[in-house]
């Protein structure tokens, strides 16, 4: 059995996202070898029922997001598709910078995000954790269950990604430095 | 007496807006214009009019319009006051402002394609699975003690009101304190004209107001020649004069 | 989306066996379509890491046998684990609170906690149904082995119990109105 089965066999039975470290441990891959097979299985996946989402450290399957309305009408369960401007606008920010301060998403914002920072981490949409550059600060980044909600199998799928990503950097270094000047704190 | 775009701009429910960034860019975008400090002028006196109609919302919040409305007047002043000189402070001020409220503008515009995407055609993860429940596992870590002590530690830590809305701000400051600075800022760099009769009559908040924005006005409607300011020495009363047979002098907003 | 991916999308998703029969009235064919379909994604499947299982008239996924020995160590290793510091808190809120939807849980611990009530699940500590009062929600109960474990007949006989139940319904209610007010359309 090759270690691109091997991947999706572990992670059907998991049934939840898995860790890339973990799933490497298991099969006692390089992240090199682990990488090349995930890319492989997703590529096999593309026309299938199944896909793989991809996030960061993690992976996971789920259902083509084109049966969604079928299994919608199966589904016991309901689902909260409702999002109000302010989470829109917030979950824009986390999506689009892939992570971000709450410091970050206030400036962006202009208002205090906690609240709706709160009522996100509860729905499942985003998960908060210690920033990695920084172990005093938490960033909030896009959960699973989000890029699931939006159909998408990984980040750059979203509309515009890539275009944005190289400009949104661009403009948050200009912006750091108007901040920084002297006397322009407010505005 | 308000003309009648100025009427229908002022009844855009305040409430609506989570913050300063969210109301100004409705402003912005309403006229279909760009962000620059043209844009930013015109839509000035609309701003002051809706920040002075939250009223007696919770003060912090109100404070992070009224920063942006400090900014806003400096614009505006600048628009119409070629020769006032604005310091390095003000001027990266401006800039910053503008270059907030068009990354905000991005950031509304990508929430649309999160809108357009959300919930339509999703991903599911494999549903629960009965048969999962395969034998009693418990754990050495449940006892009564334990679990009563855990509940009492989650409850603790909700915050008391969670949903309360607030404003990030990083110093409150008044309506009023903003009004007064910004007045003497502004009739300062003004020695030509006097503006004591205007803001001696202010006494209330909503006063200052007016009188700022009719100020404003003032010199507005001086720039397109519809009124006409003379002023026959420092500190003495501005004259405004209508030209004759026109009736404009009744639609300077406040007055 | 052709008829082999929709079965397997469904099958993914039910994650236990389904009558060919039930497959046939969902995806609206003929039992020889459905037949046909079947065999090809079998036979598409045989070498991977996700199999077809057909037994009598239901038919499901599964592991792959090769790796089978692998996933049962995983299984143990997991089952043995130490239950988490989530997992214990939200078994208490299950517990004090009589029994709680996961949107109570979610409320009260701030996080979204479907893959921890998942852990308690497998591991026959809660029971899931569906609410009586609500059939579109879930609900999840202490297990009477939980009961029987922590040498309690009866929740009440838990500590404090009345004053921990009021002040976890109290809160619970709280929360829910406050998601609600026109101020926290936050969510």
């Amino acid at each position: 059995m090759n270690l691109e089965s091997k991947i999706e066999a572990l992670l059907f039975w998991k049934g939840e996202p898995m860790p890339l470290k973990k799933l490497g441990e298991i099969l006692k891959v390089s992240p090199g070898e682990l990488i090349e097979a995930i890319a492989s299985l997703k590529q096999n996946l593309a026309e299938r029922g199944i896909v793989l989402i991809e996030k960061e450290d993690d992976i996971t399957l789920g259902t083509n997001p084109e049966i969604s309305s079928m299994i919608e009408e199966l589904q016991k369960e309901e689902l909260n598709k409702d999002l109000s401007k302010a989470s829109l606008e917030t979950l824009s920010i986390i999506l689009y910078k892939n992570g971000a301060s709450r410091a970050d998403i206030d400036n962006i914002r202009g208002v205090n995000s906690s609240f709706t920072l709160r009522a996100l981490s509860v729905r499942g949409l985003v998960e908060r954790r210690l920033d990695e550059a920084d172990q005093r600060r938490y960033v909030y980044k896009p959960s699973m269950e989000l890029l699931a909600y939006m159909g998408i199998a990984s980040l750059d799928e979203l509309p515009e990604y890539g275009d944005i990503n190289a400009s949104i950097e661009a403009t948050a270094k200009d912006l750091e430095e108007q901040l920084k000047a002297p006397d322009g704190s407010n505005a | 007496m308000e003309t009648e775009t100025a009427h229908n701009h002022y009844n855009v429910k305040t409430a609506a807006f989570q913050g300063p960034f969210a109301l100004l860019l409705s402003l912005v975008e309403g006229r279909k214009l760009f962000i620059n400090d043209v844009s930013l002028a015109e839509v000035t006196e609309d701003y002051i009019k809706h920040v002075n109609a939250l009223g007696e919302r919770d003060p912090a919040e109100v404070s992070s319009f009224i920063v942006v409305a400090a900014t806003l007047i400096l614009i505006k002043s600048k628009s119409l006051l070629p020769n006032l000189d604005l310091t390095d402070g003000e001027e990266s001020d401006i800039v910053a402002l503008e270059e907030r409220l068009r990354q905000y503008q991005l950031y509304t515009r990508l929430a649309g394609n999160v809108k357009a995407l959300f919930g339509k055609n999703m991903i599911f993860a494999p549903e629960g699975r009965k048969n999962d429940v395969l034998v009693f596992l418990p754990d050495e870590a449940i006892t009564k003690e334990s679990m009563m002590t855990f509940a009492r530690d989650a409850l603790g830590r909700i915050p008391k009101k969670v949903f309360l809305s607030e404003v990030e701000v990083k110093k409150v400051i008044s309506i009023d304190e903003m009004i007064d600075k910004l007045t003497e800022r502004i009739t300062n760099s003004l020695n030509k004209i006097n503006f004591k009769e205007f803001s001696g009559r202010a006494v209330s908040r909503e006063e200052k107001v007016v009188v700022i924005v009719s100020f404003l006005a003032m010199l507005e409607l001086t720039r397109q020649g519809i009124i006409h300011v003379t002023q026959e020495n420092n500190f003495e009363d501005i004259i405004m004069e209508k030209p004759s047979g026109d009736e404009s002098w009744d639609h300077i907003p406040g007055l």
